[in-house]
């Protein structure tokens, strides 16, 4: 099971304040599915402006990822730069 | 009233020109000239982009009407180099990596030009003052003094 | 800006009689410096633009017997490269030299930065402080004016219609007297005089201050000429009662603005540290003359 | 200790390098020293015509009517047009890119519909026959306005009756959501640990407010553009930006067009520093140019960059470190609210993100609001939204070093940020240069060097994430074997010259045989724009995927050629060898290029990615300043940046990108501002009274290099450009707070300012 961690705001509109999860899935995509059945609504959020970190590697646009069994997800905010 | 007519030599080719009043010498070059190296960057002679020389003197283009410099001799950036012959400033503006983006190049190398002209022997303090008119966003100014040095004395023949 | 015209006299007869066919709708330029960034930005509401860049009394400097004549236009760049002017009147150069930047020193000229009537002008307080004096020609002939006399409030000159200023008038510099000019900018270049102090004083040959004129610039609507900070030093050996008794004057003299360049405050402080080191510096240049 | 392992093993990669790490001239050099490089408004078309932009004199206003009777009876006067001639857009519209972008935002900043929000706020355009004429129309424009109280500071729009900029925003990531509109557009939250209950075992705690400036990227080159729309709707747009694939999805929706019916050419950019990430001019021009059937030039005023084009949010930072004796930090809060502008979107949580990252901190509590006023739209400026976090962050790190009585720099190498160390934000650092910057800086003789009276040094570290995204290059093989390098990345500060490197690496043929360009959006595929510092390691990432392809191609020509298997073939210095027997005479690569007719056609290869793996950048400054006690006036006697940049590909430009940032950062410590009067009219409108450094301002700003390879790149290179604007405005204020001996929290820390201070003190 990946460790999902939602940020603070996002958890509270949606997920009664729970920031931790763990959800099974091979990729984003199927972890984003299963969090969705249980908290509807929270896909669209999660596809305002927020980017995924893998085990530290962050991605600014995610879909089809790979995680792995024991993968640390954070969603965050995209990051702009100058 | 009617356009001015003016004529003048630019970078020592006899050149002319009509103007209304209200043109700068920079509007002259760029608009009415194409000579486009000479940069706006604010147009009121506080970021030195449009540096120039008139009859010898280093001014900011957009400080002087195109009716003024009747009968004068302008240099611009274009007619710094000899052909593909660079001159010291622009070969160690380009070894020192002494631009970025390089809008503020030409004005600065006009100016940086004028400064060995008078002075062959600049300290660095000499070279930051003399060059303050003229901004540079990018580079922090550190590469643009250490080649305007490099240049000074290569043209002292010292390189 | 529509249509405007475009003229470069050859001789005063001629500019006076531009400017007063044209009724107070012509505008001189010497250098342009200032008058181009207000035509660019539209504030300049002029028929015609009088250019006196080519007649000669203008752009010339003159030793006389009893002093230096300086042409209204002539530049910065110029009367700095002038080792006569230099050596007699320091203070007057050091203050035009600090107009703008290189490139603005080829153009600006020491009559374009008073007749401009900007309370921060660098050129003025240095000649407030020399006593220099202006050549006005007009209709009526000329007259010869004090540079304190010039500027009534921010751009505004005492110049009738028809007038304008044609040169300056340096006398020599006494014996045992010196002149600075100091201003302070928040950089170290390209800014306006947040404060400017000018300073000319007289020894003796006991080092008392015999006479001394202090000017400020940019602490109230028009350069001052301060009777007050003269008075705290002549009749002194310019000691530190004297110095400490001058900053209080300088600062009790000025009636400045809050504005993006100081504050009320800040100006009327530094006004007086600055009229204490620039009189160190003329007190030392006048102890060598 | 990892760090001199690091080292070595940067040294040694180094020294498998033929190209990468030397400093060549650039490819687009020449043209710019000779005044031949085409910049911004250097372009023009046949029959073009000139626009102008009428802008609101007001802060905050209703526009009641406006009427452009007059003006377009002018003569000359060929098209004008206000919001009204622009697509409706909906509230809702936003895409994810880079950020989230609301388009109903930018269309309204691009020109006013029913009110103006700023100073400056476009209202109306023109395009007439000449600038004068254009000038003179629209002062013939008649705008109608009922003006609005203005608010111009975070602390006035936030207290409870300001002015409301936009009825119905209501502040996000609240719990619950206020039901009362605001000027609050949204509150973020990171939180690691419980900072709460970890403060009760701090020894010593520090906790202070602070505010900074709005400042401007400050770019020389005004905004600039030509847009010509032709009969058949076809638009072409000559521009100078971050992007022109940006510049194109902007003007695309804005203007409700197909991205296929719009070309962008990017012209050569003077400066963007992240403020030419947006659109401001190109819509209007293209409206205009549409109306007029000509080509319609745009050019801003300096004036106009001021008031009406992206400043970076300033803000007020309230900042808390609790500590051990020993100065192990045990605790931090963070809460910031940043000037968004006339808009959302502040970088507030990037602040909040990145200002505690150089540490190893378990209990950390991050807020963040972001808050609108009446002033132009922030952008971008280098490491978005970090430098005002840092300054708090690095000066609270100042004064518990003091406190604490250990040296700054000691204080912060036992707290340094490393491999596997959680940042705010929760990722794990993966390989990290943050303690190897601490330890060079000192080592360094500068740190180490006396001071003199009202002399002060200040030390202070900064982080920036860097980024990857999307990039796009083609490599083409002419047929006498010299390559062009195709991207859709424009070159702000030399990047043409390290793709040409990275692929001459990887092809083993001089860098002179290789010609970097920058293509237009027909060109090649989709790239995200310059900014982030992604470009020389995104995009090179995808020169070097495309260079290894055309290598591939040619080893495969060659294995055609010799009739061998291709994993018979061996390429090494741009010629491609038989392993398997030595009857073949090897081949060069022009001697593949020349029989390309032979062998399958022209030769080329390509590579459009998402790069991951961008490697986090940490950077560490040394300040020493001199202050005059009698009037406040700060000379910056001597500066030091030291920075992780993974591998310097081209380390004259490496250490170009650290200088010119540190010089923006001092700037914004010391003298940059914007002046509004009360009403919200911007008074400093011009580089006399917007204080940049200047060349007399600024001593040489000494560089220091340190490579830790970015394990997710081919040639270990991290981010560069961001970082160096993060730790000035700390390491400034550190500085002169130990020349006065007093702590300085407000900038910029002007004159007048500091000798208040010095005043109020005795």
């Amino acid at each position: 099971m990946a460790k999902v961690t939602l940020p603070i705001e996002v958890a509270r509109s949606h997920c009664h304040g729970e920031r931790g999860h763990d959800v099974s899935g091979s990729d984003i995509r199927e972890i984003v599915k299963k969090l969705e059945l249980q908290f509807p609504g929270l896909r669209e959020r999660l596809n305002q402006g927020l980017a995924v970190a893998i085990d530290g590697e962050i991605f600014q646009d995610w879909l089809l990822q790979e995680v792995e069994t024991d993968s640390e997800v954070y969603f965050l905010p995209a990051i702009e730069g100058g | 009233m009617a356009k001015h007519h003016v004529e003048a030599i630019i970078n020592g080719d006899p050149a002319e020109f009509l103007c209304g009043t209200e043109q700068t010498l920079l509007d002259c070059l760029r608009d009415e000239l194409s000579l486009t190296g000479s940069k706006e960057g604010c147009s009121s002679g506080d970021c030195g982009a449009c540096s120039v020389m008139l009859d010898g003197r280093l001014v900011c283009a957009c400080l002087v009407l195109g009716v003024e410099v009747n009968g004068k001799k302008v240099e611009t950036i274009e007619g710094v180099a000899k052909g593909d012959d660079l001159h010291p400033l622009q070969k160690h503006f380009l070894q020192e990596a002494a631009l970025q983006c390089g809008i503020c190049t030409p004005g600065f190398i006009i100016a940086a030009k004028a400064l060995l002209k008078e002075n062959p022997h600049p300290t660095e303090t000499e070279i930051r003052y003399w060059l303050a008119g003229n901004l540079c966003r990018c580079t922090g100014y550190d590469k643009i003094i250490a080649a305007v040095q490099k240049a000074a004395a290569e043209m002292r023949g010292e390189s | 800006m529509a249509n405007l015209d475009y003229s470069s006299p050859s001789s005063v007869k001629e500019v006076v009689k531009i400017l007063t066919a044209a009724k107070g709708k012509a505008k001189v330029m010497a250098g342009g410096t200032d008058l181009l960034v207000q035509l660019r930005a539209g504030r300049l509401k002029a028929s015609t633009i009088v250019d006196v860049k080519n007649i000669s009394e203008l752009r010339t400097i003159k030793k006389e017997k009893n002093g230096f004549t300086i042409g209204a236009a002539v530049s910065g760049a110029e009367l700095g490269a002038h080792k006569a002017v230099n050596k007699a009147w320091p203070g007057v150069v050091e203050g035009l030299e600090l107009i703008g930047s290189t490139q603005i020193q080829g153009r600006a000229s020491l009559g374009g930065n008073l007749c401009n009537g900007s309370p921060a002008a660098d050129g003025v307080p240095g000649m407030i402080a020399a006593g220099a004096t202006c050549l006005i020609a007009g209709p009526k002939g000329t007259r010869t004016v004090p540079v304190e006399k010039i500027v009534v409030s921010p751009g505004k000159t005492s110049l009738k219609s028809g007038e304008f200023l044609v040169s300056f008038f340096l006398p020599n510099r006494p014996k045992k007297s010196g002149d600075a000019y100091l201003r302070f900018i928040p950089r170290t270049e390209m800014d306006i005089a947040v404060v400017g102090v000018g300073v000319s004083l007289t020894i003796d040959k006991k080092g008392m201050c015999t006479d001394a004129r202090v000017s400020l610039g940019a602490v109230a609507p028009t350069a001052l000429l301060v009777k007050n900070c003269a008075n705290a030093l002549i009749g002194t050996n310019i000691d530190e009662d004297a110095l400490n008794a001058l900053s209080e004057a300088a600062s009790s003299a000025c009636n400045p603005i809050d504005d993006k360049r100081g504050t009320i405050k800040y100006r009327t402080k530094v006004a007086g540290v600055l009229a204490r080191r620039a009189t160190v510096i003329a007190l030392k240049r006048a102890r060598k003359n | 200790m990892g760090n001199e392992k690091d080292h070595l093993e940067a040294i040694e990669g180094k020294e498998k390098f033929r190209y990468i790490g030397t400093s060549p001239i650039r490819p687009d050099g020449v043209d710019k020293v000779t005044g031949r490089a085409n910049f911004g408004a250097d372009f023009t078309a046949n029959g073009m015509i000139h626009g102008r932009v009428v802008r609101s004199p007001h802060a905050h206003a209703k526009i009641k009517s406006i009427n452009i009777e007059k003006a377009l009876k002018m003569k000359g006067v060929k098209a004008i047009v206000t919001g009204q001639d622009f697509p409706k857009i909906d509230p809702s519209d936003k895409v994810v890119g880079e950020v989230v972008v609301s388009f109903y935002d930018m269309s309204q900043n691009v020109i006013a519909r029913d009110k103006v929000f700023y100073d400056g706020h476009a209202v109306a355009a023109v395009a007439a026959t000449s600038i004068k004429i254009a000038e003179e129309a629209a002062a013939l424009i008649e705008i109608e306005y009922e003006v609005l109280p203005a608010v111009m500071t975070v602390i006035d729009a936030m207290k409870k009756n300001a002015p409301v900029l936009h009825k119905g925003m209501k502040t996000e990531g609240m719990d619950p959501v206020p039901k009362r509109s605001s000027n609050v557009a949204s509150r973020a939250e990171l939180k690691l640990g419980n900072a709460t209950e970890a403060f009760k075992d701090a020894d010593v705690i520090v906790e202070r407010d602070y505010t900074a400036q709005t400042v401007h990227q400050g770019y020389i080159e005004p905004h600039a553009c030509v847009a010509e729309v032709s009969a058949d709707g076809m638009a072409t747009i000559w521009s100078s930006s971050q992007g022109q694939f940006m510049v194109r999805a902007f003007v695309a929706k804005l203007c409700a067009m197909n991205a296929s019916k719009i070309k962008v050419i990017p012209s050569e950019i003077g400066g963007g520093f992240g403020g030419k990430t947006k659109v401001y001019l190109e819509p209007l021009a293209l409206l205009l140019s549409r109306q007029s059937g000509r080509p319609v030039k745009m050019v801003m005023t300096r004036e106009e960059v001021l008031r009406a084009t992206g400043p970076t949010s300033g803000g007020h930072a309230r900042a808390k470190i609790g500590a051990k004796k020993d100065g192990t930090l045990v605790a931090a809060e963070l809460e910031m609210e940043y000037e968004a502008g006339a808009f959302a979107g502040s970088p507030v949580k990037l602040g909040c993100m990145t200002g505690f990252a150089p540490y190893n901190l378990k209990h950390v509590s991050c807020i963040g609001w972001d808050v609108v006023v009446n002033r132009p739209q922030a952008a971008a400026y280098r490491a978005p939204g970090a430098p005002v976090a840092a300054f708090a962050v690095e000066s609270a790190m100042d004064e518990l070093a003091d406190t604490l009585g250990i040296d700054p720099l000691e204080l912060r190498i036992k707290n340094a940020a490393v491999e596997g160390t959680q940042a705010p934000y929760g990722v794990k650092f993966p390989k990290i240069g943050c303690l190897e910057t601490l330890r060079q800086a000192k080592a360094t003789e500068h740190y180490n060097m006396p001071l003199g009276p009202n002399q002060g040094r200040g030390v202070a570290s900064g982080f920036w994430f860097n980024i990857g995204g999307q990039s796009s290059a083609s490599v083409m093989v002419n047929p006498d074997g010299t390559v062009i390098v195709a991207t859709g990345s424009p070159d702000i500060g030399g990047s043409r010259a390290s793709m040409a490197l990275m692929a001459a690496e990887v092809l083993g043929i001089d860098y002179d045989n290789i010609k970097p360009l920058v293509a237009d959006t027909e060109s090649v595929p989709f790239s995200d724009l310059t900014g982030g510092s992604r470009v020389t390691f995104a995009t090179g990432k995808a020169v070097v995927e495309a260079a290894e392809d055309a290598v591939n191609d040619m080893k495969r020509r060659a294995a055609k050629v010799w009739d061998v298997d291709i994993d018979q073939v061996e390429w090494k210095d741009g010629i491609a060898t038989c392993i398997e027997t030595d009857i073949h005479k090897p081949m060069t690569i022009a001697e593949i290029a020349a029989m390309a007719g032979k062998t399958g056609g022209a030769i080329s290869g390509k590579a459009n990615i998402n790069a991951k793996g961008a490697g986090a950048a940490f950077a560490t400054h040394i300040c020493d300043v001199e202050v005059d006690p009698e009037t406040g006036y700060v000379q910056v006697l001597r500066y030091t940046a030291v920075q992780d940049v993974g591998t310097a590909i081209h380390p004259a430009y490496v250490e170009g990108q650290m200088q010119g940032g540190a010089v923006q950062g001092i700037g914004w410590a010391l003298n940059e501002e914007y002046v509004y009067s009360k009403d919200g009219q911007l008074q400093n409108t011009g580089f006399l009274d917007y204080r940049v450094p200047v060349a007399s301002d600024m001593p040489m700003i000494d560089t220091v290099i340190v490579e830790v390879p970015n394990p997710g790149h081919p040639y270990g290179v991290r981010g560069v450009g961001e970082v160096p604007i993060v730790p000035p405005l700390g390491a400034v204020a550190n500085a002169v707070s130990h020349a006065i001996g007093i702590r300085m929290a407000d900038l910029p820390m002007s004159p007048p300012k500091i000798l208040a201070t010095i005043d109020a003190a005795d």
